[in-house]
């Protein structure tokens, strides 16, 4: 089944938000944004809330440190305790860097890797994309046309300097 | 569409792989690790008969395991000691004879072509044993199973001394036809006894086996 | 508030540039033919490139004894060369995480670029740690893997352990740093291409970014964590690099401030390739609106200071040798100044800690050439740092018999071009093929300037 | 044997193979092949198809090279064959060493040995510790002289005219021209070396029996003729006397280096050590003043070194005679003398001292004088040494040359008058003076048989080569102290068709016999009858050959009283303006040139001046700074006009302090035919240099500069003219900083001087044992817990510097037990030697401008807190339970941070993958230690190998391990016993016991490593504080 969605296109960030902010105004349900940078401002006009990926981050780090100071552990003072040059069974120390590593690695590349699943990005995604000129120096506002009355989002669009605005249907992947 | 055929093309060759690599699974080993090497010998001595049937005794041939680092293959004058008088299977033997004397005469010398091999070594006649003139002896080149890497030194004499047996290491060798490298001889499968029967001992005793870098290497 | 700091400055991004010519201009070298310029470095770059892979080769096939060290100075070239580019490394990290983190907005025009030269530099640092060893082919012995030798692991207690933990841990980072900056701009590219096997490839590497919000949202969020993780791992690599000296009880090696103080001297080391490699870059690729003089000089500033922490390092250590009263200390840090090594000491004193002083004065710090020349003379200084470092402590340790002098081979010699080689062929294919400079991260400045500043609509 | 030991090699799994590391690289080779086989189809898929098949693709191809490689996996390694005997020998076990007793031939001292054999192999030479010469030392030539049994370059059959022939065919034709001269009663000579074999003595005179005219003429290339022809003159016999350094208190040592290279060294310092034991019940200290021009291993290690040019040696002498007779209150021998050459206190001292301790005192001189050797035996005399030090009832045997002989038979030569000449053991054309004159009269000699093992310089002129056997593969016997009869036997049947020349001589006379037989029967007739104990031959025989001697009466000349010769002052000449005294001297490796074919004993670092592969001018710092010359720069040394290439060799210069500055100091033995072979010593790489020299030899010949004149032949005196050339050689040195103290312009205050020896005198240690000591740093406080503790065996060493010589031989015991490759001059020379033993020599200047030599054994010292440990990544190198430091090659992937790491610098690298040229040498390799491959570190284990068989074989007999169960290679080479090793946890143990010594010191033990290894406090015998020894004033 398809449905509707209005996509405006403004030429300054100014203007979007203002539209985001016009749109919540409304009662538009807001689908997203398409900009080519982080617009300040635009998160609270869309209001979205913070992420939580900092979170996965954190999780992902404490693991890597569990793990290093648990397998150094086990290796040289459990597995095969070995004597080298009369260091103790258990050089906690000595492990400290290797573990400060470990941790540091599993957060940085666990948190990227939960982003790209996270946001459904792919090698091999087909970029899904209302304007091309998103990623240049456009930026795209794209309401969900279900309930609200299509002459008052043009309105709306038109109040913001929209350069561009059309209704389109698209096909619904929910 | 095109796409499908190749997807089905494809899965059969996933599940072709698979079933060869499940059928070789057995052989996944990492080099180096020759368990379960088997050649054929010069010789075709069989272990089984000589120390499973007759009951010789392993340091009986390999007499080098007390008192030297190599175990040591027997030299063919071992062999002879009873090899003189034996020149073939005792069945063989007893046929002959009742044939002898079925049709009264002398019964002939019968010689296994096995032990063929070992007289022309040692360059005699079977019959009587003497040195046939003209004829050089040549050494018999037996093929080594059980190899370590020449950066490890193994010891047999520790080992016996204190009482492992032969067939803890080179399996149930008395019930072998043609002698078979049972264990990997990694290092970790002897670190791992080394560490074991320092918890349970051998044969009862307590023993102490170290698990030093030196006790084998260098 | 850093925000109302900067808006009081002049405009970062010079030239009134709307949105539109950001992406044109960086896009542009990418887009035309490669200049002859372009054709005769990259050539003279693979050409000593190959000639290091020759000697590598040579150095592999025959023994380490093609190299000049001996049973008394173990490491030489080697390892100098090794620490040398792990400390090259450090500018890209730096500029972008530490600055990131403080809201250093003008780093926006070289972080990309930065970046790529620090996972440059760091391979051409790995391959020595590699290549030093008697027998490489083993090397992957230096990691925990499982294995039949009764699970013999590894020596976490050593240093060199560490240094395997630390430089991959840097490198994978500094990647994934590198590539999560590039996405944004990777899909512009990729926008801007109509068709063919370029469009493909970008669009594979892009992972179907399509500047939702939605996803720019989190995307900030991952970025300020790397930013963080980067931090942390700038400061602790080479930290861990030094312990390698530091844990040792070789007189010379054995000392308490090398963990600040290497990090200093990577830092150092790094912004002053940055500065070298910027400079070329801005005028073969017409980038002077996005590299500007301002760019230069705030850099020019930071070598500046960290110049002068590696040259308080140096006191430092005299210091605590003569003070500690330890013959042995004393005997190394006398014998460096005045040994058979005094004339690479001084070699790195002069390069070191005089030349950058010059950039106390703005006339030096924004002159170009001079600029340029003083980079230059840094990453030469800092290079006989390590040399000093590692050979003059070897070379004289406890029992005088065993004394021994070193002389590089034409096979070393030849090894460190090849890493200058590799890293440059890189660099090359990386300015030709990417952008080199963060497309999106600028726009975002230029908005803001004309958000500040206003500017022609 | 040959065959059992051929049969050994490949019954043996664990004999080191070279392609040990081929082996590995093959398993990479083979892995790698697989892979590249299943990617074609990886890269194959993606083409055409999207990407949803790629990854399909991408398990696909996975798969199959999973399986490919699976299936890889099972392919075998080189199959290996193991080839019994056929027969058993009884004696051999294969893998089991066997232990001979025999007796040395490096020289002709005779020392005891041990030959342990391996699978038939002689791989190791040891020290018979019963011998009543040797007393269980053996020296680095000893040790080395194994090599030469595996020398391919060895002649393996007859030569005729430089053409290999057979036996029957040489024998043929000698006989004939041999009855040709008989009949023709022509002269026939026989020169030989000192020969102490009376088997061999005798069947070469009853060869010479059937010619009218034969003599046996007899001279040794380091001559002491001059001490036979003095005692015959004072004696009325010429013979050596035998010196017991044991019983002296005092010795005075004149120009003589008899810890080193003179006549006896290993007895010498055996004995010589027995007079210096410190620390148990009988606290000996002799005292030792050495007097001589250049800086010897015995001056090195004197308690008063006066440095004298050697023209002044007989005034000195004449002085301390004149003293010692007054003391004596005899009237001095002397009317008036020329003031003394040195202090005269410093005279009177000597006289007191050695007149104090009358009958207990000794005076040697090693030079070739007759006059001072003369004089020599009178102070002697006048001391009563006669009886008690010097031992005339039992002389030595071990050198009998008489330079008077050598001379004549040189007269004769030139002549032509000689019919036949038969060189044994010799090598005149290269040894002698006047070499090249020599080498054209030869070729007028009609018959000139050579018995020479190898094509040297007098070998190769002459007409037959009858290739005589290596000792090891001989039966021999020696006398080398008169009622001391040692065995030689055979260790391995002959490797190529030589024959022992007593064989050949027995041939020529008519009666061919096998050595063994003519042994035998020599022995049934002179030894025999000669027994102490009533015993029946067989068991006389047996007993000597196991133990490879036996105790005789001696029936030598008995030693004639007194009688004084007019001993007179050898006229000093005064050295002529800008010339200086030319000193030629043996080294303690190569003597005169025997060990010039063993690479070992080239890359030995001599003990003073620790350069290895080349000879060279040695010249004091003060001498050189004059001419302007410095280290490694080519001196020209021209002998009289400097005319003729004969009078002048080319040589780089080496600074020599402590040497006198009239002196230039050249070794002999260098240059010879044969050295040619090193060429291709060495890794060959970019940047390599040879080994040779630019005529392609080791080193250059210096005896053309020595004289053979009125019965003398004179090796030092002469005076020459050093020029300098202009171009450079740099030493191959293993040391390079030479002083124990550092750089004056480099060094800290207070801290100039290292303290990594600790030495004193002894009458500071007669008041505090501990004297001497820098304090010692045990750490009280330990930052880590005590994880590690050694409840069993605790392996410690504990060297005793007093005890130490600096003599080497244990660097090369250490060489052959472990298989340390030979490098090459090259590789020495970028400082990559790869001993794991080394030899620390320390130079420490004095108050008095002399100079004080230490020399300090360094091995691995197997720290308990070992920095190497730490450092390495994969842990190949660890600690064991009993405290031993392990190396672990096959694990080592090569970081060289441990190396780094050791504040010792005991670990050596393997740079390259060295060749060993010679295939042949193969078989001296210790099948019990790993040959190292490239890109390992490896270092001193203190024979672990030894360790570990002698503790299985306790294992196996059911029995503790005794103390000295294990003795290391180094330990049990020693002369001087200087080494002790053992169990630290066994209170009864000698190491246990040197442990609490208060003179066991640590090297650098304030970094708390906590070595193994500790040292004996270094003693010398002087006044309290005070420096010691005299430099002489022109």
């Amino acid at each position: 089944m398809s449905r509707r969605i209005f996509v405006g296109v403004f030429e300054d960030e100014a203007d979007v938000i203002a539209a985001a902010d016009a749109s919540r105004a409304q009662g538009f349900a807001i689908v997203d944004a398409f900009t080519p940078y982080a617009v300040h401002g635009l998160d609270r006009a869309m209001g979205l809330k913070p992420s939580w990926l900092p979170w996965a981050c954190f999780g992902l780090g404490a693991a890597g440190l569990a793990f290093a100071t648990w397998f150094q552990f086990w290796t040289t003072a459990v597995a095969w305790p070995i004597n080298v040059g009369g260091r103790p069974w258990n050089s906690l120390p000595a492990f400290v860097p290797v573990m400060f590593e470990l941790m540091v690695l599993c957060a940085g590349v666990g948190v990227v890797v939960t982003f790209v699943i996270a946001r459904r990005l792919g090698p091999w995604r087909a970029p899904e994309i209302p304007d091309l000129r998103a990623t240049h120096d456009r930026f795209v506002l794209v309401l969900d046309g279900g309930a609200s009355d299509p002459r008052a989002v043009r309105r709306v669009f038109a109040d913001c300097r929209a350069v561009a605005i059309e209704e389109r249907d698209v096909e619904d992947r929910r | 569409m095109n796409g499908r055929i190749v997807t089905i093309v494809l899965l059969v060759g996933t599940a072709l792989a698979g079933t060869l690599l499940a059928t070789r699974i057995g052989a996944v080993r990492i080099p180096g690790n020759h368990q379960g090497y088997e050649p054929a010998q010069p010789i075709a001595f069989s272990h089984r008969l000589h120390a499973g049937e007759l009951q010789v005794q392993c340091l009986y041939c390999h007499s080098g395991a007390e008192k030297s680092r190599h175990a040591g293959i027997p030299a063919a004058g071992t062999c002879m000691n009873c090899h003189r008088v034996v020149t073939t299977a005792f069945g063989a033997v007893r046929a002959e004879d009742d044939l002898a004397k079925k049709e009264n005469r002398k019964p002939n010398l019968l010689v296994s072509t096995e032990l063929r091999k070992l007289y022309d070594a040692l360059a005699v006649s079977p019959a009587g044993m003497l040195p046939i003139a003209g004829r050089e002896p040549v050494p018999i080149a037996w093929t080594k199973i059980h190899n370590v890497p020449d950066f490890v030194y193994f010891d047999h004499r520790g080992h016996v001394a204190s009482g492992v047996t032969c067939q803890q290491c080179h399996g149930p060798v008395e019930t072998m036809e043609r002698v078979r490298q049972m264990e990997t001889l990694s290092m970790g499968w002897c670190v791992n006894c080394h560490r074991q029967v320092n918890q349970i001992g051998v044969a009862g005793k307590t023993v102490y086996a170290s698990i030093d870098c030196v006790t084998c290497h260098y | 508030m850093s925000e109302h700091a900067v808006s009081l400055r002049a405009p970062l991004i010079t030239g009134d540039k709307s949105i539109a010519q950001v992406t044109d201009d960086v896009c542009a070298p990418m887009e035309g033919r490669p200049t002859a310029l372009w054709w005769g470095a990259f050539i003279v770059a693979f050409a000593v490139m190959l000639l290091g892979v020759a000697a590598v080769s040579y150095q592999i096939a025959t023994g380490i004894g093609t190299w000049g060290v001996n049973r008394t100075v173990g490491w030489a070239f080697d390892i100098t060369n090794f620490v040398f580019w792990i400390g090259i490394g450090h500018a890209g990290t730096l500029i972008s995480a530490i600055l990131f983190l403080l809201r250093q907005r003008w780093r926006t025009s070289v972080n990309r670029a930065a970046e790529a030269m620090t996972i440059f530099a760091v391979i051409c640092a790995a391959i020595f740690p590699l290549i030093h060893m008697g027998r490489p082919w083993f090397a992957y012995w230096v990691l925990p893997l499982p294995n039949t030798r009764g699970s013999l692991w590894v020596n976490f207690r050593s240093p060199l352990l560490w240094d395997v933990f630390a430089i991959g841990t840097y490198f994978t980072i500094s990647v994934v740093f590198w590539y999560v900056g590039l996405l944004p701009d990777l899909a512009t590219v990729r926008d801007r291409i109509k068709e063919g096997a370029r469009r493909r490839i970008f669009a594979f590497f892009s992972l179907g970014w399509n500047g939702s919000y939605r996803t720019w949202h989190h995307y900030e969020a991952v970025y300020l964590l790397l930013a963080a993780l980067g931090t942390a791992l700038v400061v602790s690599v080479h930290s861990i690099v030094s312990m390698d000296f530091a844990t040792s009880l070789v007189p010379g090696w054995h000392t308490t401030i090398f963990p600040p103080y290497f990090v200093a001297g990577a830092i150092f080391s790094g912004m002053a390739m940055v500065l070298t490699l910027m400079i070329i870059a801005r005028k073969t690729m017409r980038l002077e609106n996005y590299i500007t003089i301002r760019h230069v000089e705030i850099m020019a500033k930071l070598v500046l200071t960290t110049g002068s922490i590696v040259g308080l390092a140096y006191a430092t250590e005299f210091f605590i040798a003569a003070y500690s009263n330890n013959p042995y200390e004393q005997f190394v840090f006398i014998n460096r100044a005045f040994g058979p090594f005094a004339w690479a000491y001084w070699i790195m004193v002069s390069c070191n800690v005089i030349a950058p002083q010059l950039f106390w004065f703005k006339r030096v710090r924004t002159n170009l050439a001079a600029v340029f020349v003083l980079s230059l003379f840094v990453n030469v200084g800092m290079w006989f740092e390590r040399f000093v470092l590692i050979v003059t402590s070897l070379h004289r340790d406890y029992l005088p018999s065993s004394w021994a002098d070193y002389a590089p081979t034409s096979v070393e010699l030849a090894t460190l071009a090849g890493s200058f080689g590799l890293f440059f062929t890189c660099f090359l294919l990386f300015c030709r093929f990417l952008p080199v400079i963060a497309i999106s991260e600028v726009k975002a400045v230029v908005a803001h300037d004309r958000r500040t500043f206003g500017g022609g609509r | 044997m040959g065959t059992p030991a051929g049969a050994g090699d490949r019954m043996d799994p664990v004999m080191p193979k070279h392609d040990e590391k081929h082996y590995w690289k093959s398993l990479e080779e083979r892995d790698g092949a697989i892979d590249p086989a299943a990617l074609p189809e990886f890269l194959a898929v993606p083409s055409g198809a999207d990407w949803r098949t790629t990854r399909r693709g991408f398990l696909v191809a996975a798969g199959f090279g999973l399986a490919g490689t699976a299936l890889s996996s099972c392919s075998r390694a080189p199959v290996e064959r193991a080839i019994p005997f056929l027969l058993q020998p009884e004696a051999v076990t294969p893998g089991r060493a066997s232990f001979y007793a025999s007796t040395c031939a490096g020289c002709s001292a005779g020392c005891g040995l041990i030959v342990k054999s391996r699978d038939g192999r002689p791989i190791k030479l040891e020290g018979n510790p019963d011998h009543p010469v040797s007393r269980g030392g053996l020296c680095a030539v000893g040790q080395a002289s194994i090599l030469g049994l595996y020398d391919s370059q060895r002649l393996d059959a007859p030569t005729r005219e430089g053409r290999r022939t057979s036996w029957d065919e040489a024998d043929r034709a000698i006989l004939s021209s041999l009855a040709e001269i008989r009949q023709q009663r022509r002269p026939v000579r026989f020169l030989t070396s000192t020969i102490t074999s009376p088997t061999t003595r005798a069947t070469i005179d009853a060869f010479l029996a059937s010619f009218a005219d034969a003599r046996h003429v007899t001279y040794d290339s380091l001559s002491a003729s001059a001490v036979l022809d003095a005692h015959e003159r004072t004696h009325g016999a010429r013979l050596l006397p035998r010196y017991r350094f044991d019983r002296a208190e005092v010795i005075v040592g004149v120009d003589a280096d008899f810890l080193g290279t003179w006549i006896s060294p290993v007895e010498y310092t055996a004995g010589y050590r027995s007079g210096r034991t410190l620390g148990d019940a009988l606290a000996r200290m002799s005292f030792h003043a050495q007097i001589e021009s250049r800086m010897s291993l015995t001056g090195a290690k004197a308690d008063l070194r006066v440095v004298l040019a050697p023209a002044q040696y007989g005034l000195l002498m004449a002085h301390l005679a004149d003293r010692v007779a007054r003391l004596a209150g005899a009237n001095s021998p002397f009317e008036l003398l020329a003031a003394p050459p040195v202090a005269p206190a410093l005279v009177d001292t000597l006289a007191e001292r050695l007149w104090h301790a009358r009958e207990k005192s000794l005076v040697v001189c090693g030079s070739n004088e007759v006059g001072l050797q003369v004089l020599c035996n009178a102070i002697n005399h006048t001391l009563g040494a006669y009886g008690g030090t010097i031992d005339l009832d039992r002389p030595s045997f071990q050198q009998q040359g008489s330079d008077r002989q050598i001379e004549e038979l040189l007269g004769d030569l030139s002549k032509g008058s000689v019919a036949a000449l038969l060189v044994a053991g010799v090598n005149p054309v290269y040894e002698l003076p006047g070499g090249e004159a020599l080498a054209q009269h030869l070729k007028k000699v009609p018959l000139v048989i050579s018995f020479s093992s190898h094509l040297d310089e007098t070998s190769s002129l002459a007409r037959f080569v009858c290739p005589d056997r290596h000792y090891l593969e001989s039966w021999a016997d020696a006398e080398p102290v008169a009622g001391a009869l040692c065995v030689t036997q055979p260790v391995i049947g002959p490797i190529g068709g030589t024959r022992q020349l007593i064989e050949s001589l027995a041939a020529w006379s008519g009666a061919p016999k096998p050595a063994y037989e003519l042994l035998r029967e020599s022995w049934m007739t002179r030894v025999y009858p000669r027994r102490l104990a009533d015993q029946p031959f067989e068991a006389f025989w047996d007993r000597a050959v196991h133990d490879g001697f036996v105790e005789v009466a001696a029936n030598a000349p008995a030693g004639r009283t007194f009688a004084a010769a007019a001993a007179s002052v050898p006229a000093a000449a005064p050295a002529a303006a800008g010339t200086l005294a030319l000193v030629l001297y043996p080294k303690v490796a190569m003597l005169d040139g025997r060990g010039a074919l063993n690479p070992w004993l080239h890359e030995l670092p001599d003990p003073i001046t620790k350069t290895t592969w080349d000879n060279y001018a040695c010249l004091s710092p003060a001498a050189a700074s004059a001419l302007h010359v410095a280290e490694g720069d080519i001196v020209r040394i021209e002998v009289g006009g400097g005319s003729g290439p004969s009078s002048a060799i080319e040589l780089p210069a080496c600074l020599q302090p402590g040497q006198h500055d009239g002196v230039v100091a050249v070794a002999l033995g260098y240059g010879r035919m044969g050295t040619e072979r090193f060429a291709k010593v060495g890794p060959r790489w970019l940047e390599a240099r040879p080994t040779v020299g630019d005529d392609g030899r080791v080193g250059k010949n210096a005896a053309p500069l020595a004289s053979l004149s009125d019965g003398a032949l004179r090796y030092s005196g002469a005076p020459v003219r050093v020029v300098k050339t202009g171009r450079r050689r740099d030493l191959a040195v293993t040391q390079s900083h030479h002083y124990i103290a550092v750089p004056a312009h480099l060094a800290p205050a207070g801290g100039a001087r290292r303290p990594i020896v600790q030495e004193t005198t002894l009458p500071a240690y007669v008041k505090d044992p501990a004297a001497g000591s820098h304090g010692h740093h045990e750490a009280k406080e330990d930052l880590w817990p005590s994880d590690h503790s050694y409840p069993g065996r605790r392996w410690k060493m504990v060297i005793d510097l007093t005890a130490c010589t600096g003599c080497s031989a244990c660097v090369i015991a250490c060489q052959v037990e472990n298989n340390v490759p030979v490098v090459g001059r090259d590789e020495v020379r970028r400082h990559r030697e790869m001993h794991w033993m080394r030899i620390d020599r320390y130079y420490a200047d004095r108050a008095d401008g002399g100079v004080d030599v230490i020399q300090q054994p360094m091995l691995c010292q197997h720290c308990e807190n070992a920095s190497c440990e730490t450092v390495c990544p994969v842990l190949a190198t660890v600690h064991s339970e009993e405290g031993l430091n392990q190396q672990v090659y096959n694990r080592c992937v090569g970081t060289r941070y441990c190396a780094n790491n050791c504040p010792y610098k005991v670990r050596r690298f393997n740079w390259f993958d060295y060749p060993r040229e010679d295939r042949l040498q193969h078989l001296v390799l210790n099948p019990d230690v790993v040959v190292r491959s490239r890109g390992v570190m490896e270092k001193c284990s203190m024979c672990v190998q030894r360790i570990q068989d002698a503790k299985v074989e306790a294992k196996r007999q059911g029995l503790p391990l005794s103390d000295g169960a294990v003795q290391t290679a180094c330990q049990q080479s020693c002369p001087a016993k200087a080494i002790t090793f053992g169990d630290a946890n066994d209170p009864e143990s000698r190491v246990a016991r040197l442990l609490k010594d208060p003179r066991h010191f640590r090297v650098l033990e304030e970094l708390n490593v906590k070595p193994s290894v500790g040292y004996l406090t270094l003693i010398r015998n002087r006044a309290e504080g005070e420096g010691g020894g005299a430099t002489g004033h022109e």
